[in-house]
């Protein structure tokens, strides 16, 4: 992992975009962090930040033609794909006025019309799926490609590896990004995971593997930007793998005994939002108050969210037995 | 113009004339293509029973080979669904549900829900299911009751080449996730279909025979015992009504019913195991909903609690067939309290 | 020497217990070890709801973090299982099985029947189901019509803590595949638990209210709120049987028919989806068996046909209530022809 | 792959057992072939015939403590560890005299008692078994392996991936025997496998891949006793793979229009039994008579094999509903 990857100039507004973007997720997640411990918030919830410029670097290089399937983990791939946060928080609180009107949570927070196949509770579950979006986007010609985010622990399901092997066998414009967070739940992915690095798995399924810092926005944007294009070109799939560490436990209410010190380190030294800013002030690309401005301005955008998703209406009865077919 | 023709026939013109009229529709399965995905090969295979045997040529890029990954291609199958596809996946054999269920009834069938009405997953998978070709314990099994089970899934069971063609090509039209049932005993039966295309509705049962003491209601494979059974019994003086269900989900509740408030009596005849299936399913129907009709207990015919045994001499005696079902009948014609 | 302990502590002794007992006694699951696998780690997890905290330290080599791969590990337990082990493994949620699901239905299900009699695989799958966590459709299942659907597999879902640990005892030293359903909304409820090891048979039904206006069939969570029912319902005059199954396979079909030939109504509660559900699967019993006794429709209680909804407001509406029961008690106490 | 593999020495009567192994399977697969094609043999039978040197090259280092897995094409397994050729064809036929009592049919023989785990009719289906068998011998000690035998086809279903990963994280001694015979039914291995060889998988899952030359025993018995004396030892998993392929169709039946000319040469050139026989009579350590003696027991054998289980009687009624639980 290096700091020095050789990158294309993004403009000043895409640096700005792209930190908007990271500090969304950012200030999205804390507050969730905070309003879940009030006890507002019902089930599993599983938080994305310190893993920002993951998303962020992946998705900022794509565009509506693309899809993206992500994890139980899913509230930075949302945000990075551009799923409205304020429908995001709601679905959150399980309100009428939710991405999944109520319906889905945390878990499930999905918008195909922006090309989120959805977050998906189930390990494993978004990487056969990305195979067909991937598969749709190459018949029609469109130039679109797919993306599956999965975990450290998501790499050792079988659903996973099987979905490598037909990405490359159908040369499907895939890319299969391995969040490598060290963890699964409490098992360390030193354990769970039998080779060195996820990445050296591509080898086995045709494939390029790349290790990237995953607390490196630009790192993990030149990787996957490489990546995606050679998709797009017809170049076929890529495994990348995101070291770095999540902030948060496994879900709310986890009490983390089975790790100490890494986050504060990671938050003290390799924070990708600290990094971000570090690099583009010392770069003269943007200035401090440039990213104090996006700060402010976010921090009233999920303020606006948490306060509109606490006063949207509940599901009613009508809802219940809605939308489950078509037509039945 | 309705020919006679095969039930794999009647499967593969359905498929044909969908590609031909939607260019969204794409086919994929292990050998679909038969080893076609590989350079160099031919059209050898069409499936491991033939049925997709030559379209592979006619529709160039849209018949796909797949590896044995049959968590990642029904997957597949079903993002493509959501992208703007209208996919048919061939699970070669229903018995191999076990490795990747969790896309069928975990993925599919719980999108439009999960999302909030906002995702149309229109894929439909083509399975071979049923006992009868000595294929033993794991490629004989007729698990359509797990499927029925799941909400956000239709499942569909012809009988006839006829209910085969149009159920297909209403599967392939429709915007739901479809399993689609066909009984490998069934593939060499022919019976009058027309050329052109037509589309059979969902939750249509449709009474096979009509008759006036007992109502069988049965499915796939077992409406034609059953139509020997009720032969036999007009023999014997019993009239037996046949209703083909054609899909457990959706379920016809009303022409059950009807038929049941007229004979008054009910045998459930059900290819797969007894506990928890269609053959339950049904009776608990009846005896919620026309228990005031009903004038005898209601019998179920299904295959043992046991898996399905290899040994010509074990399956012939595990099928259900059509003395099964004749006693069956005769039971509830001859009850009284 | 019974002392109240909750659902989840119940477990956590039985498994102990037998692991004292037996040493071929060994558990597996994803966290079952808390990151214990790693060196340098501790047992920190306990499996995600805590239920196997503290053996690993007490049985060591004897708990076994996985990684995520339910095939590979449950598959593990049932090959381990045929060379004189008896695992325990863990699937965490019963939403997961439709990664793993062959080797629990077309391996440890089959191999005694396919291999002529000649193999044992004493393995135990403990799993979590139910809804009313907020866990929304992937993690709140009731799956059990599924397995119970599937000959071979036997299926067990306790409702307190005394039968969690008799039962969970008992199905370690059954010598058959044992589906062990864990509802996850009553770990915390306490009851009277022995110190002492103890086993429940399977296949007995107990009867928790005698009642003689209409019996109610229920299993698992169901068991309080049918019970809960029956209070409001006696407080109204109306006297209910509540019988609970404790296991779906084997079946008391005894003591469900002998229930309803007392009371000439039956209701069946289950947490289920409705179609092919264990709530067909006993209507369909009576109605073929105790028909004679019946006075009435049979009224199921289920889950609707739906995924299981996340919003807290949409999950009340969607889990059976009190309120639910008495009304089908009502309808079939209130029925006359 | 080559012919050359240094090898230990083998006494004459190892020699003479292992021959008399592989002639025992190609006689029985020549026969089943013949006999099914009297429409005699019910049901979907998938012949092993030209992989011989796989099953018993790997088989001839395992003993009683050992467990192997199998496939489909199961029947070569079965006799490499030991199952009876007389039960095994009476199965076939689907007698009660049967290794299954004539309820499991080709594609589920089975002997526990010998430690061989079963033929399985789902592709994928052994190799997370013998994980299990592996873990009951590490923590009895009993110094046991087990052994997965799959397909080429079957290296790409993620239930074997998987394994793999298992195997590796639990150390155990626990073998991957890829038979990659070029096709999957009618599919080509060199389209499926998105890696150059099947063996190539094998560092994604921390463990050695060895590929062999199949129609070589030698050098399958070389690389099985490296990698099982390994394993043995504590050392952990490997996966072997054998190239080779088959001689008959996919299934009986299978008109084979994908393929063609690759098992003439095969036969002619490759075959393991006439290359086996090359090498023994070369080296002096066996005669051609004393080869000539075996292949006529073994005609004499499964000729009574055949006899045998076309008189034996079927199962009956009372065999219907028995064994499907212990006890219920
Ligand atoms: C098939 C399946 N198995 C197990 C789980 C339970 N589970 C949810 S998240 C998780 C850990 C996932 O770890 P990883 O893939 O590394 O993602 P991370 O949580 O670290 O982002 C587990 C075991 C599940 N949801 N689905
Ligand atoms: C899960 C599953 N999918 C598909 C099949 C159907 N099937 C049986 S054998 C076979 C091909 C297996 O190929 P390979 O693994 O290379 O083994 P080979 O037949 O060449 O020995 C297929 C697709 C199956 N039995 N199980
Ligand atoms: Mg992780
Ligand atoms: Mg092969």
């Amino acid at each position: 992992m290096t700091d020095t990857v050789e990158r294309k100039a993004l403009t000043k507004e895409h640096l700005l975009g792209v930190y908007r973007v990271m500090r969304t997720i950012r200030e999205f997640e804390e507050r969730v962090h905070a309003e879940f411990a009030t006890g507002d918030i019902p089930g599993f919830v599983h938080l994305y930040a310190g893993e920002e410029a993951s998303a962020v670097g992946v998705c900022s290089n794509l565009d509506e033609r693309d899809t993206i399937a992500s994890t139980h983990r899913g509230h930075g791939h949302c945000i990075a794909k551009g799923v409205d946060t304020g429908e995001m928080m709601a679905e959150i609180y399980g309100r009428r006025t939710g991405s999944c009107h109520g319906k889905g949570g945390s878990m499930h927070i999905a918008d195909l019309s922006k090309g989120m196949l959805g977050a998906n509770g189930i390990v494993g579950g978004g990487p056969p799926l990305i195979c067909g979006t991937a598969l749709a986007a190459k018949i029609k010609g469109t130039g679109g490609v797919s993306v599956a985010f999965f975990g450290d622990g998501a790499s050792n399901q079988g659903t996973t590896l099987e979905s490598m092997n037909l990405a490359s066998v159908w040369n499907l414009p895939a890319i299969f990004v391995a969040e490598n967070n060290g963890y699964a739940e409490s098992t360390a992915s030193t354990w769970s995971v039998s080779s060195d690095n996820i990445a050296d798995r591509a080898a086995g399924f045709g494939m390029p593997g790349v290790i990237v810092d995953g607390f490196d926005f630009f790192a993990v944007h030149e990787a996957a930007s490489e990546a995606i294009a050679r998709a797009r070109g017809g170049g076929g799939p890529t495994l990348l793998e995101m070291k770095f560490t999540r902030y948060f436990g496994h879900f709310e209410g986890d009490q983390q005994t089975y790790r100490a010190g890494e986050v504060e380190h990671a938050r003290a030294e390799l924070d990708c939002l600290k990094r971000f800013a570090a690099r583009v002030t010392e770069t003269g690309e943007l200035a401090q108050a440039d990213l104090d401005a996006v700060d402010a301005e976010i921090a009233v955008l999920i303020e606006g969210d948490v306060a509109a998703a606490k006063a949207a209406p509940l599901p009613t009865e009508a809802d219940l037995l809605t939308d489950v077919y078509v037509r039945y | 113009m309705a020919r006679n023709i095969t039930y794999r026939e009647a499967i593969h013109e359905a498929l044909a004339q969908e590609m031909e009229r939607d260019e969204t529709v794409i086919v994929m399965g292990e050998d679909n293509a038969g080893g076609a995905g590989a350079p160099g090969d031919d059209d050898a295979w069409g499936g491991v029973l033939g049925v997709t045997k030559g379209l592979y040529h006619k529709f160039p890029g849209r018949v796909l080979d797949t590896p044995i990954s049959e968590s990642a291609f029904i997957g597949a199958a079903i993002g493509a669904a959501t992208a703007g596809m209208r996919p048919v996946a061939e699970l070669m054999f229903v018995d191999f549900m076990g490795v990747c269920f969790d896309q069928i009834y975990n993925q599919a069938a719980k999108f439009r829900y999960m999302f909030g009405g906002k995702a149309v997953t229109p894929v439909v998978i083509r399975t071979m299911y049923g006992a009868g070709l000595r294929a033993a314990a794991q490629h004989s099994q007729s698990l359509y009751p797990l499927f029925t089970h799941i909400p956000g899934l239709k499942v569909v069971t012809p009988a006839t080449p006829y209910d085969a063609k149009g159920l297909l090509i209403a599967a392939i039209r429709d915007n739901d996730p479809v399993m689609f049932f066909e009984h490998k005993a069934l593939y060499d039966i022919s019976g009058p279909v027309p050329e052109e295309s037509y589309a059979l509705p969902f939750g249509e049962a449709s009474v096979v025979r009509e008759g006036s003491d007992v109502t069988i209601v049965t499915l796939g494979r077992m409406v034609h015992t059953s139509l020997e059974a009720a032969g036999q019994l007009a023999a014997a003086g019993v009239e037996c009504e046949v209703v083909d269900l054609r899909t457990t989900s959706p379920l016809d509740e009303d022409t059950v019913l009807e038929s049941v408030e007229g004979t008054g009596r009910l045998v459930v005849v059900d290819e797969a195991h007894p506990r928890c299936s269609i053959a339950t399913d049904i009776s608990a129907l009846v005896a919620r909903k026309a228990f005031g009709s009903l004038r005898a207990p209601i019998e179920m015919v299904n295959a043992p609690h046991t898996p399905v045994p290899f040994s010509s001499a074990l399956e012939d005696m595990y099928i259900p067939d059509a003395q099964r079902i004749a006693n069956a009948a005769k039971t509830v014609t001859g009850w009284s309290r």
